[in-house]
């Protein structure tokens, strides 16, 4: 039985107990139900305007209306393939691989159909909303340059060939799942999905024009800003949300949750501080979001001391792995999605079957997956899931690309480049100050 | 009639500005510019892409005025505007063939 | 029996099989009100900020601070007359056309007081949440050239005597409700009465100055899409709280509400691109506002299908009719509420009399009103209730506009209007920077 | 016994009834547990982005990331003392002045651990949220000048020897709540230490270079008014989960902490109208920060109709405060944080001894503190509070600020003031427009 | 050839603009400035704190001209912009010893 | 001594700046300016109203040289900002009867 499973039954037996509720054979609980529908919410505010204002700000004036409509039409274009069969793919039963298409156009999601406690039209409404944040994660690689009909049409693709089966693979009851991978938000599923790709889009697509020579700050570090703190306000929809109930699972996520994006957002600055002689409110925000994407696939399975220390590491491996893609290594994932979201996924997965260990005193957590016995036999569960995902990503990423390139070019026109998205794509402008 | 145009440090506005309207000016246009000179701009820190910001924030004031007050003028000017420090700018003359206000059609030294 | 009574009554039968509660012979349902305390954060975050950035960003520069006070100044307002005599007139017994008296000063609305299964202190919050949005609609149609103090007088009087009314025939044990209409969240009550307010307001008080000639382009196309960001995630307490509970109501809900506002958003993004050449992220975010308008009367009758062609329906047909009022009538209903809101609340109301129907298949929905038997019926209904909802607001508003005139007058003199309302009226800038 | 126990005893046992859940002898309640998880959510989403936005829209373009980093590292560094020792100081059972240090680094903090019908993981994680947002609202008063390293040095010691023990005093089982002090929610704890924290501040800092002579206007007031709607909306957590519950008292708060917030705001807009010819957004969002934080203490024990005196007390009586600390006392408290939060507070501190009475007729409230029988017992308690509140604060900030003095400095240079702390301290620009 | 500098109120940047163009000017290089002046900016209020903000947009507009012309592009600059209010602004002009165009080359009445 | 001002596409500023230090140029002020010429300015888009923004962004320099230099400055400039494309800008020169540097007091030629 795989720990997800194991999960719900505790979280269902719970339910049970915890309200006594029934109905007609089947238990809905209204407080669970609120706190999903909650936290529902609170993931679509990651994407828009969460992460499309925190993206936005840090790419040039000339570019940000770019950034924020490819945010607000990935969110409508997933939306709408996840009603016809991206939900399918990733939570109908099918086989270890693939879901079937049993739940296409969301055939059989009625007003009273049941994913344990709570509606399963929320269930598939939650799930959604980590659907639209990954695909609109990975923009952050090749902004700045990709024709919008590329974003759109790569977008579409991969959400259906990588995002959904490596959903099934973790928690549609899919191999990975089976093995008993602990990845209780998406440290594989969200984070390294979107990582990986970013940083193969942004070796495809190229590096800007000028790049790394010329500077390109953030044309707005206040909109950054105000999205970074979105960010840490949704995240605990994400994580906390998880657990798919109002429970101490859910608490406890939830100040797994907090403790870890404090602690990145600390060590990042004091790291910066240190090395540049300033500490500078991107780097803390930057720390906050490593903290954040480290401690999801952890986050339900560990204790708040546990936390801590995750947090404190992804801040100082996510701060030396942007360091280094950039400085020596001088690839252009523009926002810095794989140092951050990659690096910090698959960090946080392994550190997962650490820190979950109920053998660490103060820094224990809730215990390894069923059946599993020892801190090694977790490890190489998560090492497992953690190659497997940025393998299939890599290689599935990059033949999408190669695909759009042939239907619709990846990549704007020099000069459209130059004049910037804004105008050359939307005709439209950011600023009328 | 002379124009007088000056490159200062903008915290030094508010002093240059009391200072032209002691020496009688009434009127000052004033924009913001960037400036490239010896003085160097600041350090910036983008997640550890540290780069030099070249130009310096500067203002520049045009002034024109009767050709005999072009001295008390730029004295004035100076005197407020100086700090000793490198980047305090630079004051430029040229000739003005005419002037006219807009609102009375009136000319020249009128004009002020 | 109205649907409305149905519905609660199937509320408060399943929140008392769900959590078998009981409070004094009543039932407090911690789960829902949990939920419905969250909605009404979430529907206040709809107006401010979420609206008054949507709006402060499409305005010109000058102008701001203007559309910002005027969303908070009417949130203050409304909220003290809502408390004096408004939540009265809309939801205590009264007749057919308008509440009574018996509420006045919330007087009776004690901390055990219950509206079925919630405290009937957050019901009454709850509703003035929408109390608040549906005057500060409105100001997109007048923006940029009202007087501030008309603009609270008329937001005063038209909250007394034409939403308070008409919320009480549909929700308040009025007429139209007794009637069977289905207006889930207030395609009527909000959205067609803030539509038709908005362009009878335009129509009397005239254009603005340079209006069609000069390009007024929205200064901060950012903040219009933080906002709308805001408004998609806040309408999830809109549409989803007004199932007054936590459960498959709300959940599905929602689910249909954010499939219309995808759908809105992708159909009214590729209507421009088709026609104009190009997609632009300000069509995008209103084609999504005209998606979430449209889906609003019918959220909780239709299922996930049924809310696919709603949305797909609202991109076009808002879509047109804004090209319509701004091209063909040259109508300066400045920000559109017209085309967006009263078109798309009419064109939702329709469609909930067609898929809420159970017999088509895929798109069913929930079913028609108690006692009704036919799409027929249905729609003669909703028909009804589109039309006295027109009719009365623009009779009323008409009437509302020329009193304020007497008063105040409605528009401020031309210097003004060009110097900019922020300085003329406020003696404040958006801008310092 | 005290209020808040006596509080949390009914509230033990409503859950009780009203669940009729179990769990190994102890009550969880999904419906609570979901409503706090979500005022978690709120409260931190008031300090990031909501009051980071307010502030640092209010203080002039170079400084605006000074203030945006000292939120999100006073939110980092809080979080992580509260998990070290700040939540033992608060709340640990230890005597009368201060907690012991049983729950140091969290420990005995389980998934299962109950704090009432909640778990105490999210009891401990919602007081941080109040822990984080108190040293934050202080930064208005020494904004724009003080050295970074000493707001971190100062917050990090403030917390532990002022904001930890008064909040021990009042709900950890200190003295003040035994006598029976009435703060629902933070008027002594939250809103007086941090006014009273900012004013001394202030005047050991010394004003802004400039101050009173020259303009410093707000740079951004959108940006402010932004950040005012996200208190708003924040507040409804801070308020309505210090219920700790969904339930009717939640509720209660909620809606009297709305109408507060409106009265407040439009009399603060009225009384500047009337006073100086125009009403401004400024003057409005403060009004309804005033009124926000006034109703604090009192919000779970007044009625509506006692909110709204409330309301309109603030509104009058910070508008005033702020007019006499800056033009005749010409004291360089920033962003006003005294006469709003200080005087605020107390004034709502004294108000709930006054307006929780339940023989006021319609102005009438849920009663005084167990055990107290006259309003003239209740008020006098209630002074106490304020005074002993006012009196440790000034003194323990004073000597903490010499001690900062001491080992940082306080003030950044002159020069580096005139360029502004975002490059001097920290190499970066608000925008890059 | 000359260079004609105006300073304008911005909301006649239009109306300035047009009535060039009928007099034939092709090229217009434009600013935004602050002026100091006669005329006074407005108050602002911030909490109580009420200050006279002492500059007033305006904008800035430089055209390059044939000596010939520049009495009849003064007459438009000045039909258009003027309000007969205060601060309608002022038209000044000095003599250009030169002028090129970047793209051809071309130089001095050719350029224009 | 003579005033340079050059009028350039905003993205050639770097290019430009280059070209003139190699040239021995050690000081600009550089302002953002609207230019209205034979180029024309991109189509706007809201909500189905389109309309011309008929102005385009350009950059201004302005450079105090010795009269000596001038046609090296000017060379300079050309050869950086062309690209043969409408718009590529214009370049003005005007005397200066003197200047002067703040910090100094120096004056002239000096004062560059
Ligand atoms: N040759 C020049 N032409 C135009 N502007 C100049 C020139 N040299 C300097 N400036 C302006 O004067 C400012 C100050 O000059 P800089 O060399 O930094 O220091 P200093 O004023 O002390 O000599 C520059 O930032 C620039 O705006
Ligand atoms: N001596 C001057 N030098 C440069 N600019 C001036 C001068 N006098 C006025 N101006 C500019 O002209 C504008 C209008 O002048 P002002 O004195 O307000 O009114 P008027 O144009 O009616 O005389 C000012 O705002 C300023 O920009
Ligand atoms: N007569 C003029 N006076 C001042 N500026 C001019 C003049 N003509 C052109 N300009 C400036 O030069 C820029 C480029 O001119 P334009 O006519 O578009 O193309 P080109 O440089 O190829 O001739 C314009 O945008 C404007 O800023």
């Amino acid at each position: 039985m795989t720990n997800r499973k194991w999960r719900w039954i505790v979280g269902m037996l719970s339910g049970f107990l915890v309200t006594g509720s029934v109905w007609a054979g089947e238990g809905i609980d209204s407080g669970n139900t609120s706190w999903i529908l909650t936290s529902t919410a609170l993931v679509l505010f990651m994407t828009i305007p969460g992460l499309a204002l925190f993206y936005g700000g840090l790419v040039r004036s000339k570019n940000v209306l770019s950034v924020l409509i490819q945010c607000f039409a990935i969110t409508g274009i997933v939306s709408v393939l996840w009603l016809i069969v991206g939900y399918s793919i990733a939570f109908d039963q099918g086989n270890a691989l693939v879901g079937g298409l049993s739940k296409v156009l969301f055939s059989g999601v009625l007003e009273e159909s049941m994913s344990d406690s709570i509606p399963e039209s929320v269930f598939a409404l939650f799930q959604l909303t980590f659907a639209i944040i990954t695909p609109a994660l990975i923009i952050g690689g090749f902004a700045e340059r990709m024709r919008f009909s590329a974003v759109l049409l790569f977008s579409a693709i991969w959400l259906l060939v990588v995002y959904a089966p490596i959903t099934h693979w973790v928690w549609g009851g899919g191999w990975l799942g089976e093995m008993g991978l602990l990845d209780f938000a998406g440290g594989t599923v969200v984070h390294i999905t979107a990582g990986v790709a970013a940083l193969v889009s942004a070796l495809v697509i190229g590096n800007r024009k000028g790049f790394p020579e010329t500077a390109m700050p953030p044309h707005n570090m206040t909109m950054s800003v105000i999205g970074a703190g979105m960010l840490w306000v949704g995240w605990f929809g994400f994580n906390g949300g998880s657990a798919l109930a109002a429970n101490g699972d859910a608490a406890m996520a939830m100040l797994a949750t907090h403790i870890s994006a404090a602690a990145g957002a600390m060590t990042w600055m004091f790291s910066e501080w240190k090395r540049f002689g300033k500490p500078t409110v991107l780097g803390t925000v930057t720390g906050m979001v490593a903290g954040l994407g480290t401690i999801t696939p952890a986050s339900g399975f560990v204790g708040p001391a546990g936390a801590l220390v995750i947090g404190i590491l992804a801040g100082i491996v996510c701060f030396n792995a942007t360091m280094f893609i950039k400085r020596v290594l001088k690839i252009d994932d523009s926002l810095d999605v794989f140092p951050v979201h990659g690096v910090g996924g698959a960090l946080g997965t392994l550190l997962a079957g650490v820190f979950a260990s109920t053998g660490l005193g103060l820094f224990s957590g809730q215990g390894f997956a069923d059946g599993i016995l020892s801190m090694g036999g977790q490890l190489s569960v998560q090492a497992i899931g953690v190659v497997a995902t940025v393998g299939y990503t890599a290689v599935a990423t990059y033949i999408v690309l190669k695909l759009v390139d042939l239907v619709t070019g990846l990549r704007v026109s020099p000069d459209e480049e130059i004049e910037g998205l804004d105008i050359s794509s939307h005709e439209e402008r950011g600023y009328v100050i | 009639m002379k124009m007088v145009t000056a490159i200062i440090k903008p915290f030094k506005l508010d002093d240059v500005r009391d200072a032209l309207s002691e020496v009688g000016v009434t009127g000052i246009t004033v924009s913001e510019v960037k400036g490239f000179g010896r003085q160097k701009g600041h350090t910036e820190l983008y997640r550890g892409a540290e780069y030099v910001v070249d130009f310096v924030p500067k203002v520049k004031l045009e002034i024109a005025v009767d050709g005999g007050v072009v001295d008390n003028v730029i004295e004035a000017i100076v005197a407020a505007a100086r700090t000793e420090k490198i980047g305090d700018g630079k004051i430029f003359v040229h000739d003005l063939d005419s002037i006219m206000r807009i609102r009375t059609g009136e000319t020249d030294l009128e004009a002020l």
